[in-house]
């Protein structure tokens, strides 16, 4: 039995965070709660939700206590049939040389996400959507079977396919890890498309590259490393045990100035301006990437799966449990981030939306113009109401644009090293537990958080006055 | 006169080494006062007059130490160096234990220097071994009414009765805990009995004329002494010398490295003006406090790792819970060496530990648990 | 000059005593630590050493001043004022910077070493290189975590 | 791979056994949410091993990928496979119908629009007229069978492979001949009757149950195996790792496995409450 403990130690202060994994890990196993919302026959035979206790006793009671637990759980498992009705069944089949699966006559709400159409009609889904879908019992899973190379129908032969056919159909155990958390995040509500894979309506952060020269990129790394030259040169003298005879520092930033330019640290993008920098110096380099798995969006009713906008994150799938796959080095990280191309949370000068179609392109235009001119097109050849609303989207969208707080310039600084700059999620799957970590570029280098002598002057003059 | 504003005037150096700033005022249209300051400028220096000494101990693992009062205090209120031995992190033991003993009749509160500290850290004590004695009675009367329903269990209570049980003991519980909060306040005013109590083991404390013998010792991590000797000349031993020490002189690259990089971190941070601490509680490298302990807690644990290194998981994942369970950010502190093995290990050896330091990059990122459902909007 | 060397001189020794007194070694570092710190009583290092990997492990043994929060409730023991069993502390070098040999046969033989199998547990002394020592207890074996 | 367990029966078996795994498929009927869910269920390595060992499972390995499968079947198989699935799901139509007729029935007796004395032919002219039949027709249900006909009857590798050979076969899948180790952690661990889950979350490779986990709070995070003689206790680990267990009521446990004797050893961390 556990009864609320509240720890009081110094180090190991209570804290929710903790609780809440803890009651997420006990909530996992009390099934009776659910079990009411599928059958109430269940829900009846099982007491209110107890506390679990710490070991078996041996008594009845207790077995009885984990019988009724035990039974609420496959009890639930089983009444919950993935089905769907005659009226509404919607196919899809398998391709087998396409590992994707194509929908004949396709309907439903899922098609505003998920899958392609193509010119016929037809919707083609990828294998995570087509598991995910049977899963929910949205669509029947078929294989169809040819009767060699003459397509008379009647030869067809369609067999319905079970989740372990669907899963045995997995090319490796890599995929099915990135289904899971692909399942996990869409059971969430949020949209999620994998990262190699383009919208019709390409958007990216950055614009085409403006091609720098060869010899513009070599003046640069020249400079570059000339800086660093300067940088330890400076440094020498500092550290040399002739500085304090020589100089006088008359305040304490003059010594952390001379302090600070002894170890170098990576310089991360922090603003608009050095995110394009870096991504053309990316360029230059070449570098070799580390793929994201997916993009993500959170859940939103208007997405257009042609053309999707920037996702809100990307999410790296890792398989602690592999011994063919690591947690990421330094380097893998820095690559990965350098590969981003989502809403960088982090701009400050980027707040809403509308600021978003402003500052991401599609066809190397920025986005917002892009949208208007094709809106312009398509209002030709549409009813004027459309443009009525998204003229009046527009204007809603200027409206609700939230005036930003100027904060105190140590609690921007603050929220800067806290949160870090460009970051993505790695999802860790743990023999089917996924726990998620952001890892965040961050930079201490460019902060200096010395104790400002302002403040120190003026305490020491009202001390004299005393 | 507030705490705060002895804490203003007793830490208002960052660092051991201060700056000059007692010149006298410049008066433009008086020229001699340019004398003045130009003589006081001539006259003044950074440095210390007086370098602090320390000791190494220890047989197979170096301990740093400053033995003396006064320099211990220095150093701890110049930066917060150090920790005392038998102190959370202050040295207090001193002043601790002859309160303890009663061995000073002046009052504790009438003595300067490390007064109010000495209080509230006894405070401290008192008040966590309160709750400790609650905390003990609280887990009994628990146990009590676990055993309570056991028997109920073994009577072959039904399930019903069962949680008329529990629905009775939580209450129970509540009350029985709101009640010892309520006496917190008021036993920590107390005088604890047990505290003043001589142990025979207190005997060995003294000397023959009944002093206290000064046990406590402050030691320095050995990144500190060698922040301390390298980047500020603050201890009477060299670099070099302490390198020697530190390190054979046979030593190779892999010998010095783990070393090496620790000092990098420690000196990054601590030269951007974070007063740095060891993070062995939270079992990482580091803690970054904003000016000092007294001040601020710590917000972020640093641990270090090399620039190509992979952990399992589980390290990253423990690490990560502890700390984010003290509500702190933690900090992954990758660091890079630019130059080959051998010449870093040449530059060891030839004590150019400038040009050795400068030759590594450090580079953070931040380690964060994420949870979907709270990312949704 | 000369009172500089006076003054030297006597720091000095003053100094050399408070060494000979404290901290010349490691095991008394952690004695003084559980003694005057902790406020354990009944400190004393065990005479006969342990040889482990060409290196000689000393243990200690004392006593807490109270019942410390690990232990199990045993029903009709007035837990706060009873006096507490010993304890058997292994102290042990967290030394970052040098290679460690604390393996589980160097737990294992620590336990045989104690030869009495009424020790369940033995507190291990992790003496890191800031000053502060952390203590953890080893109990061989699986064994269940405290009730509440 | 990861093995994987979709028969509801066999999965009340495994937890009898002490084998909880993770369910990991979504619920139909609370699809938006993950903290209840279905089959799959996923388990880990250890315990299929721990399950073969015992000869308490069947394990078949199937070396040719799932497309192949597929497009290995033949016509005059997959028609007897879709015969199978039609029969079954015929089955559940009539079941199905005569339970919606029934209701319907009791409905139309209870608003009084027939009673006991109806006739058939009266009732069947009455659900002409409201299309009933149609209507039921089209609600009927088609539901997705968990567990697979396909791979049933396929023929597999292991047919033909000893026992012991599927053994090595699966501890191949141990990767770095140090975690073979692991499993004898698992094995001891099971045999003193805990539950195992993976414990990543929680800092280690396993957490364990002193039961199940629908009754029981776990006990111990257990470490991935150290060499006995040879590999250091990382003790910064072994720090944070306790320090956590206090705060999450988990003890800290190390093993390993002394190869001489082929004995297991543990070590159970606790942080002191003081220090």
């Amino acid at each position: 039995m556990q009864f609320a403990g509240k720890k009081t130690d110094q180090v190991t202060t209570s804290n929710p965070g903790f609780e809440e994994e803890e009651e997420e890990e006990e909530l996992q196993q009390d099934w009776s709660q659910l079990a009411s919302l599928v059958s109430k026959n269940a829900a009846l035979s099982l007491p209110k939700r107890g506390e679990k206790d710490y070991e078996p006793d041996g008594t009845n009671l207790q077995d009885l206590l984990l019988y009724n637990a035990s039974k609420a759980m496959f009890d639930t498992i089983s009444d919950s049939i993935r089905d769907t009705t005659v009226k509404s069944e919607v196919r899809g089949y398998y391709v087998p040389h396409k590992h994707q699966a194509v929908l004949l006559k396709p309907k439903g709400s899922f098609m505003q996400t998920m899958g392609r159409a193509d010119s016929t009609g037809e919707l083609w889904l990828d294998f995570h959507e087509f598991v995910y879908l049977a899963e929910r019992g949205t669509i029947l899973p078929y294989y169809r079977l040819e009767a060699g190379s003459n397509k008379s129908s009647k030869h067809e032969t369609e067999i319905l396919l079970s989740m372990e056919d669907l899963y045995s159909l997995f090319s490796s155990q890599q995929e099915m890890d990135q289904y899971f958390v692909f399942a996990h995040l869409k059971r969430l509500g949020f949209i999620l498309k994998p990262s190699n894979q383009e919208a019709a309506v390409k958007t990216s952060f950055f614009p085409l590259k403006k091609q720098r020269s060869n010899l513009q990129a070599i003046t640069w790394r020249l400079l570059s490393l000339f800086k660093i030259q300067e940088l330890s040169l400076f440094s020498g003298f500092f550290y040399s045990k002739w500085n304090f005879f020589f100089r006088k520092y008359t305040t304490s930033p003059q010594l952390y100035q001379g302090l600070n330019r002894l170890v170098r640290s990576v310089a991360v993008p922090k603003n608009k301006k050095e995110l394009l920098d870096a991504q053309s110096d990316r360029e230059f380099q070449k570098v070799k990437d580390i793929p994201l798995t997916f993009k993500v969006w959170k859940p939103h009713s208007n997405f257009k799966k042609r053309d999707p906008g920037l996702p809100d994150f990307q999410v790296f799938v890792y398989n602690k449990n592999d011994d063919l796959q690591h947690f990421p080095t330094y380097k893998e990280l820095r690559s990965m981030f350098s590969s981003l191309d989502y809403k960088f949370e982090f701009l400050s000068e980027i707040e809403d939306d509308d600021d978003w179609e402003t500052n991401s392109y599609v066809e190397d235009i920025p986005r917002k113009e892009y949208i208007h001119k094709r809106s312009a097109k398509s209002q030709t050849e549409k009813s004027e109401s459309s443009m009525k609303a998204s003229f009046q989207k527009k204007t809603a969208q200027s409206s609700t644009k939230k005036k930003r707080k100027a904060y105190p310039p140590h609690i921007q600084q603050n929220r800067r090293l806290k949160t870090g700059y460009r970051s993505f999620i790695i999802a860790i799957m743990d023999n089917g537990l996924i726990s998620f970590v952001k890892m965040s570029e961050a930079d201490f280098g460019s902060e200096s958080v010395w104790y400002t002598p302002n403040t120190q002057k003026k305490v020491d003059q009202r001390w004299k006055k005393h | 006169m507030s705490k705060g504003r002895v804490n203003q005037k007793r830490y208002k150096y960052p660092l051991p080494i201060h700056p000059v700033d007692d010149l006298p005022e410049l008066i433009l249209h008086n020229p001699l006062s340019w004398l003045y300051w130009a003589y006081r400028y001539y006259k003044s220096t950074n440095a210390l007059n007086d370098k602090v000494h320390v000791d190494f101990i220890g047989d197979t693992t170096l301990h740093i130490t400053v033995q003396d009062d006064k320099q211990m205090l220095y150093l701890w209120n110049n930066g917060f160096f150090g920790t005392g031995q038998f102190s959370r992190s202050e040295p207090t033991w001193k002043a601790r234990t002859e309160a303890r003993l009663g061995l000073n009749d002046t009052p504790l509160h009438n003595r300067g220097g490390t007064k109010s500290n000495t209080e509230t850290e006894m405070t401290l004590e008192k008040v966590t071994q309160q709750r400790r004695l609650q905390r003990l009675e609280f887990k009994k009367e628990r146990a009590k009414l676990e055993r309570e329903l056991l028997e109920l269990r073994k009577k072959g209570g039904h399930i019903d009765e069962e949680n008329i049980l529990l629905e009775k003991q939580r209450e129970s519980l509540r009350k029985f805990k709101l009640k010892q909060t309520e006496d917190v306040g008021i036993v920590a005013q107390q005088q604890d009995i047990s505290e003043s109590n001589l142990r025979d083991e207190d005997n060995n404390l003294l000397d023959e004329n009944g002093d206290l013998l000064p046990l406590e010792s402050l030691e320095l991590m050995p990144v500190e002494a060698m922040f301390l000797t390298f980047a500020l000349p603050v201890l009477d031993i060299s670099p070099a010398c302490l390198a020697g020490k530190l390190f054979q002189f046979d030593a190779k690259y892999k010998d010095i490295h783990s070393f090496v990089r620790s000092y990098v971190i420690y000196h990054h941070y601590r030269s951007h003006g974070w007063c740095v601490r060891s993070g062995i509680k939270f079992g990482c490298d580091y803690l970054l406090y904003k000016r000092g302990p007294p001040f601020q807690h710590a917000e972020f644990c640093v641990m270090g790792l090399d620039h190509d290194v992979s952990k399992d998981y589980t390290w990253y994942s423990s690490i990560a819970r502890v700390v984010g369970g003290a509500k702190k950010t933690f900090v992954l502190c990758y660091v890079e060496r630019l130059i080959s093995e051998q010449e870093a290990i040449a530059l060891w050896k030839s004590n150019n530990f400038t040009k050795l330091f400068n030759s590594f990059q450090v580079g953070e990122v931040l380690y964060k648990r994420w949870v979907p459902g709270r990312n949704r909007d | 000059m000369k009172d500089i060397i006076n003054c030297r001189r006597e720091i000095t020794s003053r100094r050399l005593r408070k060494i000979r007194m404290a901290t010349t070694d490691i095991i008394s570092l952690v004695k003084n630590n559980l003694l005057y710190f902790q406020m354990w009583t009944e400190v004393e290092i065990l005479q006969d050493d342990l040889s482990w990997k060409g290196n000689s492990l000393r243990l200690l043994r004392g006593r807490p001043p109270h019942k410390l929060s690990n232990d199990v409730d045993t029903e009709h023991e007035n837990s706060l004022s009873s006096p507490r069993p010993l304890e058997f502390i292994l102290p042990i070098n967290m030394s970052q910077y040098k290679e460690n040999f604390l393996t589980l046969e160097c737990l294992s033989q620590t336990f045989t070493h104690l030869r009495s199998p009424s020790t369940e547990r033995i507190l291990l002394a992790i003496i890191n290189d800031d000053g502060t020592i952390v203590y953890y207890f080893v109990y061989k074996g699986v064994r269940k975590p405290k009730r509440n | 791979m990861p093995p994987l367990v979709f028969d509801i029966d066999h999965i009340k078996l495994l937890r009898k056994w002490g084998i909880c795994g993770v369910l990991s498929g979504t619920l139909p009927t609370a699809a938006q949410q993950n903290v209840f869910l279905s089959v799959p269920l996923r388990l880990m390595l250890e315990d299929v091993l721990w399950l073969h060992l015992n000869n308490l499972a069947d394990v078949k390995l199937i070396r040719q990928e799932g497309h192949e499968i597929m497009e290995g079947i033949t016509l005059e198989r997959g028609a007897k496979l879709s015969k199978i699935v039609n029969d079954r799901l015929n089955k559940s139509f009539e079941y199905q119908r005569k339970f919606k007729k029934d209701e319907h029935i009791a409905k139309l007796k209870k608003i009084g629009r027939i009673n006991d004395k109806t006739t058939a032919e009266e009732l069947q002219r009455l659900d002409k007229s409201s299309n009933n039949d149609q209507l039921i027709e089209s609600s009927l249900f088609i539901d997705i069978a968990n567990t697979s006909m396909i791979l049933r009857d396929i023929r597999s590798d292991s047919d033909s492979l000893s026992r012991d050979d599927i053994s090595n076969l699966l501890f191949k899948q141990y990767r770095q001949a140090g975690k073979m180790q692991t499993y004898f952690l698992y094995k001891a661990l099971r045999d003193q009757g805990y539950v195992l889950s993976p414990g990543g979350r929680f800092g280690g490779k396993f957490i364990a149950y002193p039961g199940d986990p629908l009754r029981f709070h776990s006990h111990l995070t257990i470490q991935d195996a150290i060499d006995y003689h040879n590999e250091p206790i990382d003790l910064i680990s072994m720090i944070s790792g306790a320090r956590l267990g206090t705060t999450v009521k988990k003890l800290w446990v190390i093993g390993g496995v002394a190869e001489e004797t082929k004995e297991t050893h543990f070590f159970s961390i606790e942080w002191a409450g003081f220090g």
